[in-house]
């Protein structure tokens, strides 16, 4: 089992998000937060596996996400979610530790594939590939 | 003389007051369509294609709702509704928008007599009940957002009231944007009045005559 | 006191060319949400709907062209985009949009050195721009319309040239559009020329010293 957690402000892309990653049968979704601020609260108790993490976020943002999780708790291994598809963007991402970067708008197999890849630690980032999702 | 340059300020604060309008607009419009309509594109697309009948549903659902987004946006690039709407359908539905992204709770008590005012003077109060919000959302960290109009014969009188933290009044109300409100609601005819206290929250009365509407 | 009125005349037209700007991309944003996002969203509800998977593929399909749309309506409004692009960046972008349409064809040619301009002056040519172009759509039916930007050491020089069916421009130049896009032309220390002849089309050249630049 994947175990994962999923951090979004769009509250319908989260739950939307979730409820399909939850069709797969070796995903377990663990919990979905609004903002980063209440998934670190959230890891404080429950190991996940994998952490998707929006970009834009209130109280918490992407970035900080990132910085947290590296720092406190490094096991889980972090994807962005993003609706930017800016090289400037994808390199802080990769610069702070994140071991994939999709897009909202990425073809629908393309994030359960990279879940798949950055779980078993096969996936490389590389931004062109981004762009042809 | 006099007359004239007061005329000119009247003109001037019109105008930056559309253009501020105008401003907002295109980068409230501009956020929707990024933040909202395209993660809900994204998310329908992704439903879509989903081997379950179900999740394509939910896809078709999706579109529903991205349709009447887009219909609401491109309405509100349409000036036109500066014109159509009362002030008090204004407040409602910017207190709307603040309650559908559970920022805060929000409430809206209106009596008396409907407002009566010029298209300009609804202009210059649309943008600085804006302003209020802004500042409330941006430092007050408040519970509940509160705005009451109150009209009878003699004035009418609009407070935004937050009960957030509050802030220094003498220390912050001069050369800012507090201090550029106030003197629109001169040119306008009208008054402004700061109360704020620390931990209390922030009350903004907006004062206008009758002889002045 | 001369040079005091004529700085006032400077700023309310680079003032007015904004605001146009602006009030041009509103419409336009509200516009293409309404016919061309609203209706290709319609068309993808629909196909979605269809029982034959062939639809539903090409449902699927408009989804992506939506996404696309969107996205570039979102970065118009950041009017950003104004200061980051040079004019003729801008010129192609233009055409580019009523070549899209398959309205005419276009053409842009570009010879000597890029343009060196102040924001203020690449505004206000900006907008003369997209008035000669506006005034091309509107009057002439042109089946070729060309813009051709050349700069030298002593001055630069834009020609908007359509080849429709032309006016006779000392019954229309006066007290109009036109009239206000020369004066605009004059504000910034250049100069309108309008060539136009019945049955053979119209040149509107820009002429800017390299000393107002
Ligand atoms: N509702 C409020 N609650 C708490 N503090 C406030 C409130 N409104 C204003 N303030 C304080 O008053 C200051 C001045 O407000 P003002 O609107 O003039 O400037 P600003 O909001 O900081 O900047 P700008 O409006 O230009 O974005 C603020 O910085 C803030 O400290
Ligand atoms: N490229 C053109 N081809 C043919 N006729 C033109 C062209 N440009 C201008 N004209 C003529 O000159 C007139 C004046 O143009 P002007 O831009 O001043 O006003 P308008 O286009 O009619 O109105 P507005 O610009 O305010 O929408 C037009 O009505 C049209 O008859
Ligand atoms: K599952
Ligand atoms: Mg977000
Ligand atoms: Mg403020
Ligand atoms: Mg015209």
């Amino acid at each position: 089992m994947i175990k994962i957690a999923l951090a979004d402000d769009h509250k319908m892309f989260a739950k939307g998000i979730a409820g399909l990653l939850e069709e797969e049968e070796d995903f377990n979704i663990m919990g979905i937060f609004s903002n980063g601020r209440e998934l670190l609260d959230f890891l404080e108790s429950v190991d996940v596996d994998i952490i998707l993490t929006d970009m834009n976020m209130p109280v918490l943002d992407g970035e900080g996400v990132i910085e947290a999780v590296k720092l406190l708790i490094p096991y889980p291994k972090i994807i962005v979610l993003s609706m930017y598809d800016d090289e400037a963007i994808f390199l802080k991402c990769q610069k702070l530790g994140a071991s994939a970067y999709v897009l909202k708008n990425a073809d629908p197999d393309e994030l359960i594939y990279t879940i798949r890849e950055v779980f078993e630690g096969s996936h490389i980032m590389n931004f062109q590939k981004v762009l042809q999702q | 003389q006099k007359v004239e340059s007061m005329k000119a300020a009247y003109e001037n604060t019109i105008l930056n007051v559309e253009k501020e309008i105008r401003e907002d607009i295109l980068s409230y419009v501009g956020r929707e369509l990024h933040d909202n309509v395209g993660q809900l594109l994204s998310l329908a697309k992704l439903n879509l294609s989903s081997s379950k009948a179900e999740k394509v549903h939910e896809g078709k659902i999706l579109i529903n709702e991205i349709i009447r987004e887009v219909r609401s946006l491109s309405k509100s690039l349409n000036l036109d509704w500066v014109e159509s709407i009362t002030l008090e359908e204004f407040i409602k539905m910017e207190l709307g928008k603040l309650e559908s992204t559970e920022f805060c709770k929000v409430a809206f008590q209106n009596n008396g007599n409907p407002l009566q005012l010029s298209k300009e003077k609804k202009l210059v109060l649309i943008r600085i009940i804006q302003e209020s919000l802004n500042n409330s959302i941006k430092h007050a960290q408040p519970s509940l957002i509160e705005i009451t109009v109150h009209s009878d014969n003699s004035k009418s009188e609009i407070a935004i009231k937050d009960d957030g933290r509050g802030f220094v009044v003498s220390n912050n109300s001069e050369g800012s944007g507090m201090f550029n409100l106030k003197n629109r609601m001169n040119t306008i005819g009208g008054e402004l009045l700061v109360q704020s206290k620390i931990g209390k929250g922030t009350e903004i009365k907006l004062i206008l005559p009758l002889s002045a509407n």
